[in-house]
This record gives C-alpha cells, structure tokens and sequence, in this order.
C-alpha cells in the first residue's frame, strides 16, 4: 500500500518519512478493523508506530480527560464524545457508520426471519441498555415498528449483549451490523429494514497535532481506510 | 552494620540511633503502602461534584439499584454462612492431603476474569449448561433473574469467606473439641455450641470481607445475570452504565457505595477479623 | 449400644500407639471406684494414654474395655461421643462463653437431657464441688483453682463410667491447690466409676490415689500401691519423687552391696545378684569427724547443695556412694553446712533396704 | 428432639441415628457450597475444545500477554511483601481505636467496583491528578504504562495481603516479642529474625490470595491503564478482547490462566493458609 | 545511656499500673547479687509486676532504679531493648525455628555482636547450664528441662543488670525439677546482677531466694528473708505456704490468745493485742480419748481429710481452732484416723507462739 494523501513530513527511506508514535484509542466494537487498519498504515510509514488501546467508550472518554497521553480517539456514537474535555480537541471528523441488525444463534431456535417474529412473547430478546447508543436505538426501531418485544435483560454495552445470544441464552439480540460480521459464525444476522432503522455515526477526534496523527487521521477517510471498515461491516459517513 | 568484636563482653542495651532507625524502614513502606491505598479514594472525594450528590442520589434508578445491592448482597451474605462455615469448618479439620487442593481449588474463583466467571456460570446454569439443562424442563430458568445475581456474587466472594473462616478455626483449641465430644455432642451441637460462638470474630471478618466482595461485584453478574433495571441491575452495574452517560453520577453513586460500606464495617470495628 | 451397669471389671484396658517420637504401650485395669494414678516424666506419654482412653486418639494395638462394654480395639472404635467417659485436662478448657453452670449442663443436655433437667443436674454437681453461689460466673470471672473445680464438676455430670483428670492441680498456687485437692478427694469418694489421675505432684498421687503407675518413655516402669511404692521404688525417677536414695547394685551374701559406681552399703537385709537398694533421706546423719559406734556405713562427702524444706534441710552429698541427707535446720547451723564442704555421713546398716530388681 | 427428662439420671452416650444426622446437616451444606464454586471450573472445561487449545496459546498475542501479566503480578506481590507486611505488623500489634478505622479503610478498594477504582487512580495519578499534577512538570506520566498495571494490581491486591498477614501476625504469642526486646532487638530485627519466620504460612496465604486477585485484575487496568498490547494487555484484558472476537480462544486462555494458578497455588498447598 | 556498671543499690524500684480488675503497687530493693523469691496466689500480680520491671508493661506510678540507672518513672520510660534485662518466663518461650545455640546467641548478636563472638558467648553460656552437647538442637528436640536451661542462658548472655525469672520450673516433672533447680542455684551464684525469682513452689522459693516478697491483691503482704517468714507467717495465705497453722488473735495479758472464730489457745510466749499465733503441725499430738498431763491446750475434733505425705500423714481437723497435724503412718494405723473419726487434738503451751499483727 501507500499513502493517499499529501505527505507533509521531512523526506526520509521509504514510504513518507513520517516519524513518530500515533496512540489511538478506540471503541472495543472497532478491534478487529483497527488493528487492520493499524497494520496497513505502519506498513506504508515504516518510521511510524500506531498503539491502539481498545475499551469502552466512555472509559477511553475518562482517560483522555485524565489527562492520558492519547492522539486520537474513536468512539462509537457522536453522544459518547460529549462528556470530553474540549479543551483538548483539535479536530472532529465522522469516519464511519453502522446500523442495527437482528442477531440469532446459529441453530435459531425461535426461528426469527424478521423483526415482526420478535413480537411472538415466546421469544427472549436481549438489548442493550438505554443509556448506551444501541439500546436507544433498539428503542426508536421498536417503536418504529409498532412492537413491544419480550425483553428479558438490558445489557451495559454491546458486548454484553453479544454474549447472550453466542451462549444461545438469548434468542435473539439487537446489535449493530459490524458485531454481527465480527462474530462470524457464533451468531447469524437478521436484516432490519432501512425504513426502521437507526444509524450511528463513529466519531474520529483528533488530541495531538503532530503530523503522524493528521496522517493516520486522514488515511482513516481514505477510500483504502474507507474499503478497510467496509470489510468489517461498517458503512462510509 | 555494626562490626563489633568485643571479647567475651557483651555490648550494652540498644541505642537511640538503632530505635529510629528501626523505626523508619518499618515505618516507611507502612505508610506508603497506606497512601497507595487511600490516595485515591481521597482523589474520588476531592474530584466529586458535593452539590450534586443529592440530586444524583435521586435519580430513579439509584434507589432500585441499592435496593437490589443490599438484598442480593445480604442473601450471598447468608449463604456464605450456611454453606461456607461447614466446608470450611471439614477444611480446617483435616489434614488429608486432598484438603489442600480443595482450598487451592476456592481460590480460582479469586484468579478467574469475572467476565469469564459469569460465561462459566452461563455454562453452568443456562439453558444448555451443564446443570440448567435439567432445570429448563421444569420452565426454571436462572440467568436473568435475581437467582443469578445470588448466584453470581456467591461464586466470587464465598471463597473469601471461607479462607477466612478456616484460618479463624484453625486457631481454636483442638482440646475445647475433644472435651465437647466427650461430653457427648456431636459434631453439629459442637459446632453450634462452641464452635462458632468462638470464632465469631472471624466469622465477622469473613463476612465483611465477602459482603464487600459481592457488592463491588460487576463482570460475573454482568455477563451472567444482565443488568435489568430492578432485577439484576446492582449498583455496579448502575455505576457503569451511568459512566457512559454522565461519570459525574457514576462518581456520586460510588461515593454512597463506599459510604455504605465503611459505616457498615465501622460498626464492625474491632470485632471483625478479629 | 447403650453403657450397661458396671460388670466385670471397671477397666481393662491396654492403649498401643506411636505419638511424636515415642511409641506408646500401656495396660491399665481397675475395679469400680478405684483411682489409678498416673506419674512419670515429661513426655513419657500420660497424655497420649488418656486420650487414647477418651477416644481422642485412635489405638494402633490393645483395647480398651469400660465397665464391660467393649470401647476399642484393633478393628472396633467408639468415637469419644460415644464413650461414656469425663475427661479434665491441666487447662481447665472451660467454654469461655458460657457460665459455670451451663459449662457444667453442657454433658446432659448434649445428652438429650432437658433444660430444667440439665440445669438441676448442674446446679448439684457444682454444689458438690463447693461452688452453688458462683453457678453464674463466666470462666474469665473465676479464679483458676474454681475453674478447675468448674471443670471437675462438668466431667462428672454426665455419670461417666471412666473419669480421666489431666494434671488437674498443676495450675494453681499452693494454698489454691491444697483446698481443691481436697475437694477433689471428697468428690472422688462419691464416685463409683473408676478415675484415671495424671499428675506431677507426688503428693497429689499419694493421697489421691489408690494405685500408682509409672509411665517412662511409653512404657510402664512400675506400678503398686502407694505404700509398696514408698518402699521399693524401681527406677531412678521413682526414687527421685518417693524422696528415697536409690541405688542399682550387686548384692552378695554377706550383707554387701555394691553400686554400678563401685560404692558399697553395708545393709543387715541382704539380697544376692541384682538388687535396689535405698537409704531414705532421714536416715542419713552427718558429721563433722568421721564417726565412731555403731553406724556401719560412714563415708567421706562433699556438699554439692543444701536446700531449706519447711523446718528442716536437705543436704546434696557426692562421694562413693551418691547421697541426699534431711538434718534439721540447727544440724545445719551447727556442723557450718555449706556448699563445697567436706563431712562424713553415717547410714545404720538396719535402715539399709535391697530387693531384687 | 429428645424430649428426655429421666430425673437426675444422665442419657447415655450417643446414638448412631444422632451422629448420622449431624454428619449429614453438616456435610450436605458444605458439598452444596463446594459443588457451587467447582461446578462452573468444570463447565468452563467440558465446554472448552480441546483440540483448538494448543492453535489458539499459540495467538501472537498471547506470549506478551502472558509475559507480561507474571511480570506485574510477580511486581505486585512483591510490594505487597515489601510494603505490606509492615503496614500488617502495624495494624496487628496496635489497638488503637484508629487501627480498626484504617483496617475498615483497607477494604474499600474490594467494595468499589473495578472501573471506578481505575478512575480514582485516573483522579490521582493522571495529567491533573492529586499526585499526578506534580509528576508531570518532570515529564513522568504513569497512565498507560507498565507502571500503571502495578498500580491498579496494588490497589485491588494489596488489601487482601494486608488483612490475611495481619490476621497471622495477631497468632503471634506477643509474649515472644517481649522476650525478643529484652534481648536487645529492635522492631526491624524482631520482624526479620522472628517475627516473619513465624509467620511464614500467613505470608504465604496472603501473597497467594494477593496474586491471585492481581491476576485476575481486569476493570481497574482498563481504565486506568489502558489495553496497549505488549504494555498494558494483561491475560484478563485480552480475554476481554478475544471475548468479542473469538470466545473460544478467551476460554482456552482463561483455562490457561486457571491451570498457571492451580499449578502455582498448588506448589505452595499444605504450607500457604497455615 | 549504655549501662554503668553497678553504683549505688542494685535494684530500687516501686512499680504500680492497673492490670485487668486489680491495681497492682509493688515496692522492691536488692542488693547486686540478691535474689528476691517473689511468692503469692494467682492472678495476684506477680507476672504483672516482672513485666514492669522489664518495660513491657509501663508504669502509672512509681520509679525503676537498677544499678545507679533510671529506667522509667512517672515520666520517662526506656523500652525493653534499652535495658539490661534478663527474661524469662514459665513458658521457655524460645524461638522455634533457631537451634539453641541461635536462641542463646540472639542477644548478643541484637546487640550488635559479631556473629563468630556472640556464638562464642553463647557457647559459654550453654555449657554453664549444662548443655554444650545440645547447641545444634531445635527447641521441639529438646524436654521441657532441658529448653527451660536454653532459656535461662539465653536471658544470661547479655550480662543483664537485672534477671527475671517468672516460674521458670513450673512446667517441669519433679526429677528434672530438682535436678534444674540446682543448676539454677549454682548458674545464680556466679551471676552478680539482682535476680527477681516469681515462683509457686515454696521449695523453690526457700532454697534459691534470699529475701522473699509475697504479693496478694496487687500488695505486698510480708517481705523477710525465708527463715523470718517461716517463723513469723503474717497472711494465712503465707501460713499456708510455710505449713504453719497460722490463726489471726486477739492475745491477753494472761497467756490466753482468743482467734477470730472464737477458739481459745493457751501460750507461754503472750502478746497483747492483735496477733498472729502459730502452731506448727508437728507439735500437734492426737489422742483417742481427752488427753491428761502437760499440754495446755486439748479440743475435741473431726477429721476432714487425711493425705500422706511421704513417710508421714496430715489430718485436717476441725473444731473451735480448725489444726492441721503431721503425725508417723503408725499413728494413723494404731489410733484408726480417717476422715468423720472424733480425736482429741493436744498442743502444748510451749509450742504456741505470737507475734503482734
Ligand atoms: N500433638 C502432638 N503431635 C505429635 N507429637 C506429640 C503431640 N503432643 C505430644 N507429642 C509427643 O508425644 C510424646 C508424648 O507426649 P505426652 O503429651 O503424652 O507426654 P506427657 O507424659 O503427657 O508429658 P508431660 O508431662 O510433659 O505432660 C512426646 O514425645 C511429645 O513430644
Ligand atoms: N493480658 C492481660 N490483660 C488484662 N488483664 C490481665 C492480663 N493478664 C493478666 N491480667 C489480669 O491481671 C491480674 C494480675 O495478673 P498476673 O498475671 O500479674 O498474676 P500472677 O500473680 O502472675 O498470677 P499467676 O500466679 O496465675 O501467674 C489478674 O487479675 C489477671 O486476670
Ligand atoms: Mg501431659
Ligand atoms: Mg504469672
């Protein structure tokens, strides 16, 4: 690969000659993309280091306002991004999207083909809480769609509510498209129509001002970064 | 280093340099020890926002929350009391070599991710686990329900107590037991009568120490009961779903957790743990 | 499975089992109401025997047979629950939390006794031991000798057919100990099971006890009535707490001994080959110069020690033949007894005992 | 019940029928709580696939994972040794009214629920924290490095060192230390010479409960220090991540991780909790 | 602040503290070179006392002066390790895990000894109680005896100014009691520091002690040297120990003494007032029926208990002066003493003595 946009760093060997260490921390739902994306970028600025740091977004919004030494951070949900400090932000750009999606276990055993099979009573649906991007999302499709499901637990994060339906404790779980393309075979997806359908957009802010980060930021928006996120289910902004 | 060679005489008595010196290099790392653990809940202290303490307690969810934490806190409580003090009653009695794998078996609850404990505990009591599978017949069903926040806290803090308690018997008398038999009680009476009575120090230091335990208690619960608002959602669960949307809260509601806590085991001082 | 009236013997008993270092091998029988007293050295293993006889301990060979029902033996062994036995050990091991009165219920209501019945009960035996005022006490509130008397009183009141009492003196002061030793004595006379005594005190064995045993090692070294003790002690340690010189010697015909260190007595009871031969302390006069008349065995000592007892003192003297002299204390005064001095001793022939060994 | 009332008349000794009840009051509850806690270990290994278990160690990510979690938690039980066992001999050998306030303080990092305690140590050491703020003039930042693993294990671990070493060291019979000063012994020497030789096995228990807990530290590393592959991505944090990717290589982890603390705690059975 | 060596007294002190329910105040003196017997009933405040003049325990009031230093008072206090103090208590107390040599190494090494010095030392310590073979034993090898000697060695070895030695032959069995009793007495006369001896055992007391002090209640009750006290008991509790039927009176002018409970004696010795009266058990003849001739003083009374005691019996008796009599085993035979019996108890004038109280 290489880069796509204008290197602004002093020439060097190879690649951009860019130099440094970019700390990125990032929403847990992006791991597997980022570390992709963390692979093609060191790959194309050999003088670059990325460090990413994977956990909840609030507690990576937490960390940056403690003052933790971070370059960019990418959360789930511009709502996340409200508690930061904005004192430290420099930039905010939307570099991806993701919608709802009907996860069941492989074996579906309540035999849910559409979100109406998840108004039978006799299905256990899991979300994720309220207070959580998903969760009020989940609610809004809910109510789009004129269903009261049988909601048997509200679940902190994503994971959590994952989890459910991967042990099959669940029947069925509302989550978003790229956790369903993440767990790969532990679960199988059911498709919500776009008409009652919720998008969230993932913020990239960007701390640190160093040319590094404004690159990494930047092939971040590149179609290559772009094609990258597509991959692991999440839509262009 | 002193590098006396007196004879046969022998030095005299210790001086005020050796005194501060002795006390200095106890003293120290005692003191930072300390500070490495209180710091931070001062931090927790000074960082909360007082003036909005009130109206962040009065959150609708906190009160559900507390509600559940005390309930649920109290029932593992108990249980470790029924349950706990009997195997921990065999393990301080034995000396079978099998009794200290037992023990090092209660510890892996302790090294175990919570988060893993609670797929462990979903694969225990689910619907396909290994015992679940025998309840779902009868339409029992554990996980998401209250049972399951029992379950879970019981799974990580009765270890604690049982330690605890064990280490407390340990100590009695093994005399006070022989006479106790020889007046004719049984193993139960003795128990009941003397046993326990005596190390009720220990007991309470036990407890408090599993009391705590559970109460903190997040990841097992999290994963195995779900976090539904009234029913399985503990104050940690609430902390950490109030941190996504507003940590000030979350801080607030940590802040009643600890206060809780250290009136709950003040009013134990000095008798607990020993 | 119930305890049968007494029939045959009290107890007939033989515990065998190793413990620490020591291997243990002891028989102990005893009719009904009799008190066997226990005595030996530190670690000799007189706990370990009566905790073998509470079933305490687990026998590895003999028996154990109380009041004609069978307790233990190879195969067989009644768990100390089981046994109807009453054991006090040197810690009076009162249950701290409870009062005198309810340490002392504790037998019959774990029995099955009722309440009231248990209460009464207690209140009885405390009242035998001379402690009905203090049934309320807390242990931490007595002083030790009522402790001892506390426990005493809870090992009898579940009518035990075989009472084992651990040093139950060896903690109290000597004026304590006097009075509750005779307590104890009056108590005993009222039992009819038999008592198992382990003590320290020579006297305590000697006005307690109706037969002694000797335990040495493991093993027993001697036994007998108190008196026939007094008389022939048969070992060193036994000399030692009877108060009589001992000596093991060779006796010949013509009222010779000789003692392993080459000493001779002079003795007017002559036995021939291996004998013990004693001189009690009192026997034993001294003197500035050697002594003429008629005390046939007079030897040269030095003073390796003068200890004051009561009224009177007790001189350590070594020489040919190792000796301990009981003087009064003006002896002492006039002869200038003192440590490191020379004097002669004399020994009448006819105090002079042997026996073979 | 034995309503007996057989005059001044004493019941025999026990029968068989009393002694199988009170086998079976006491051991049904301590089979109960000991199948609860060892239930879920096995559940946790039926369900693991075994054959997938050497493929899934052999992750790239797992060595530095591994590596790294033996090296902070080693780190943690030695401050606990270091700084702990004085903090104990303090807390043991006093009784000031003081003493059981700080014991009670010394169990609020077990009540506080792990993330919240990765914020207090956020509040202390960060850019801006009490502490923090005079660190970073001299260009010192600890969140997100190795140092702040330690930290956070310390916080959560150091308590249970504390409290079990205390509770060994008040076994002590005091009366040896009396005699150890009238010979001439400071404190420092008391402690080095008799003091801890004695309490060994409570040391022993209490760095094994101690590891154990920094072992499974999970909430207060994440947020406090972050998940850095390499740095700061302990075993528990990488199970949280496999979590979300692939349960099956988390469960083979934490297999692995139970079979490391088994192994470890096993070593030290018979002699570790007395 | 290092110890001087001995000017002035070697010990004066007067310690007083509250110890559990008692208040304890305690004057003692000695000479360098004395040993104080410290005798009394339990829980009384002997060990409470040996812990203050150690600095374990710290004074209320008083002051502790040992060899020309001040160690604590009303508002200093050194702490144990800046004394020069010798321990040791009932339980040897030595260090588990320290082989004997270690034990008794420890002080001098604590003190800043050199490891190849201090181990010299302790050597010469071990052998002066009889124990250079055993220096590489651990505590658990070693009896009773033989782990109270290491003790003994290990409080000696720092040359302390003062040695404390609470009951440090309790725990012994009669033969390695006596035989540790004179090694004691022998290490004691070669040590020139003050020694405080806490005992239960008269015998210890007597033999070893030159001055005794007897504490009761936190007080002390009579001080004297061992021959002042067994001639002029002044506490039943100190009659008791000293084996004198001792009696609180109020005494004529006419050579009548009239005790408490109202009994009358008839003495040749009178004092006035309120006395102590004395009557040693052997002076205590008892007869059949009412005796006729010299002695003055005949009463009809009931036998209590009868104990042998070696080659002689004590009868309680009890009546209008309750008597403890010493009488030959032939006279229990021949008048058939046993307890419940009717004698008459006889004690001439002569034997009667009185002091004032
Ligand atoms: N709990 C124990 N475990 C192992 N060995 C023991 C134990 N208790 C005592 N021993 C050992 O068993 C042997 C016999 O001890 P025992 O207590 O029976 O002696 P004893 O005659 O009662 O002595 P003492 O006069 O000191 O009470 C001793 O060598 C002792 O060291
Ligand atoms: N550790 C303690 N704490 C509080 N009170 C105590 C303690 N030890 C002893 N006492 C109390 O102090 C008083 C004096 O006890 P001390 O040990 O000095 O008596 P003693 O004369 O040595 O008795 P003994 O002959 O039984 O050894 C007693 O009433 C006792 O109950
Ligand atoms: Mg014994
Ligand atoms: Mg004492």
């Amino acid at each position: 690969g290489g880069s796509t946009s204008a290197s602004s760093g002093t020439a060097g060997t190879g690649g951009s000659g860019l130099s440094g260490t970019v700390t990125v921390l990032a929403a847990a739902s992006l791991t597997e993309s980022f570390d992709q994306l963390k692979k093609d970028f060191e790959a194309a600025h050999p003088g670059v280091t990325v460090e990413t740091s994977y956990g909840s977004s609030a507690t990576l919004v937490q960390q940056v306002n403690n003052g933790a030494p971070a370059s960019v951070i990418a959360l789930a949900g511009t709502s996340a991004a409200e508690p930061l400090d904005k004192s430290l932000v420099e930039d905010t750009r939307t570099f991806a999207t993701n919608v709802l999606e009907i996860a069941v276990p492989p074996s579906n055993p309540a035999g849910v083909r559409s979100i109406d099979d998840l108004a039978k009573p006799t299905v256990k649906v899991v979300l994720c809480a309220d207070t959580v991007p998903c969760g009020k999302a989940a609610q809004a499709t809910f109510t789009k769609a004129r269903i009261a499901p049988n909601v048997v637990s509200t679940e902190v994060d994503v994971k959590a509510t994952l989890a459910k339906v991967k042990l099959a404790e669940a029947d069925a779980v509302v989550v978003y498209h790229s956790d369903v393309i993440a767990a790969k075979d532990a679960v199988k997806g059911v498709e919500i129509p776009a008409q009652l359908n919720t998008t969230l957009t993932y913020p990239v802010i960007t701390l640190a001002g160093d040319a590094a980060t404004r690159e990494f930021v930047a092939y971040l928006l590149s179609t290559q970064g772009r094609n990258t996120l597509q991959a692991y289910g999440f839509g262009a902004p | 280093m002193v590098s006396a060679r007196r004879d046969a005489r022998v030095a005299p008595p210790m001086r005020y340099a050796a005194r501060w010196r002795s006390r200095v290099v106890l003293g120290v790392p005692a003191a930072v020890a300390l500070l490495l653990l209180v710091v931070p809940l001062v931090a927790l202290l000074v960082q909360a926002d007082w003036s909005r303490i009130p109206s962040d307690l009065a959150t609708p969810t906190v009160l559900p929350a507390l509600r559940l934490s005390l309930t649920t806190t109290s029932i593992t409580a108990a249980l470790c009391l029924l349950l706990g003090t009997p195997l921990a009653w065999f393990l301080a009695r034995s000396d079978h070599p099998a009794t200290s794998w037992a023990r090092a078996l209660l510890t892996v609850p302790l090294v175990l991710p919570p988060v893993v404990g609670g797929v462990a505990l979903l694969l225990t009591w689910g619907r396909n686990g290994l015992l679940g599978q025998y309840l779902t017949p009868f339409g029992i069903q554990i996980p998401f329900t209250t049972v399951a926040v029992v379950l879970a806290e019981t799974f990580v803090a009765m270890p604690y107590y049982v330690l605890a308690v064990e280490g407390a018997m340990r100590g009695l008398d093994p005399r006070l037991e022989s006479v106790a038999r020889t007046l004719g009680a049984s193993d139960l009476r003795y128990l009941c009568t003397v046993g326990i009575p005596l190390v009720l120090p220990g007991i309470a230091g036990g407890l408090a120490l599993a009391w705590a335990r559970a109460l903190g208690e997040f990841g097992a619960t999290i994963t195995f009961a779900g976090n539904f608002q009234g029913r399985t959602q503990t104050l940690p669960l609430l902390v950490y779903v109030e941190l996504e949307r507003d940590p000030q809260v979350a801080i607030s509601i940590s802040i009643m957790l600890l206060a809780v806590s250290v009136l709950l085991l003040g009013v134990l001082r000095g008798r607990w743990l020993r | 499975m119930s305890v049968t009236t007494f029939s045959g013997p009290g107890l007939d008993s033989r515990v065998a089992l190793a413990r620490g270092a020591i291997e243990v091998d002891v028989s102990l029988t005893a009719e009904p109401g009799q008190v066997i007293g226990i005595l030996g050295p530190n670690g000799g293993g007189k706990t370990t025997t009566v905790l073998a006889l509470a079933g305490v301990l687990r026998l590895e060979r003999g028996h154990v047979r109380v009041a004609g029902q069978l307790w233990a033996d190879d195969t067989h062994h009644l768990e100390p629950e089981q046994r109807g036995v009453g054991l006090m050990l040197a810690d009076s091991l009162l249950f701290p939390h409870l009062r005198a009165l309810d340490n002392v219920a504790y037998g019959p209501r774990s029995r099955g006794v009722g309440r009231s019945a248990a209460r009464a009960r207690a209140h009885t035996e405390l009242e035998r031991v001379g402690l009905g005022d203090l049934a309320g006490a807390r242990p931490a509130e007595l002083s030790s000798g009522q402790q001892a008397r506390v426990a005493l009183a809870r090992a009898l009141a579940t009518d035990p057919a075989l009472l084992l009492l651990d040093e139950p003196l060896s903690a109290l002061d000597p004026d304590t100990r006097a009075r509750t030793r005779s307590d104890l004595a009056t108590r005993l006379a009222a039992y009819r099971g038999v008592t198992v005594l382990v003590t320290h005190d020579p006297l305590d064995a000697l006005t307690l006890a109706d037969h002694l045993v000797f335990i040495e090692d493991g093993r027993v070294t001697q036994t007998g009535t108190p008196s026939e003790v007094l008389r022939e002690p048969r070992s060193p340690y036994v000399g030692t707490v009877v108060g009589l010189n001992l000596y093991a010697a060779q006796g010949d015909s013509h009222g010779h001994v000789e003692t392993a260190d080459g000493g001779r007595i002079v003795t007017t009871s002559p036995t021939e080959g291996s004998v013990w031969a004693t001189i009690p302390p009192t026997a034993v006069s001294l003197h500035a110069h050697e002594p003429e008349g008629s005390p046939r065995n007079t030897w040269r000592m030095r003073i390796s020690s003068v200890t004051m007892q009561g009224q009177s003192a007790r001189i350590g003297l070594v020489g040919d033949v190792p000796l301990t002299a009981e003087v009064t204390l003006e002896s002492v005064a006039a002869l200038g007894l003192r440590v490191g001095a020379e004097v002669w001793a004399a020994v009448k022939a006819t105090e002079v005992r042997t026996y073979p060994r």
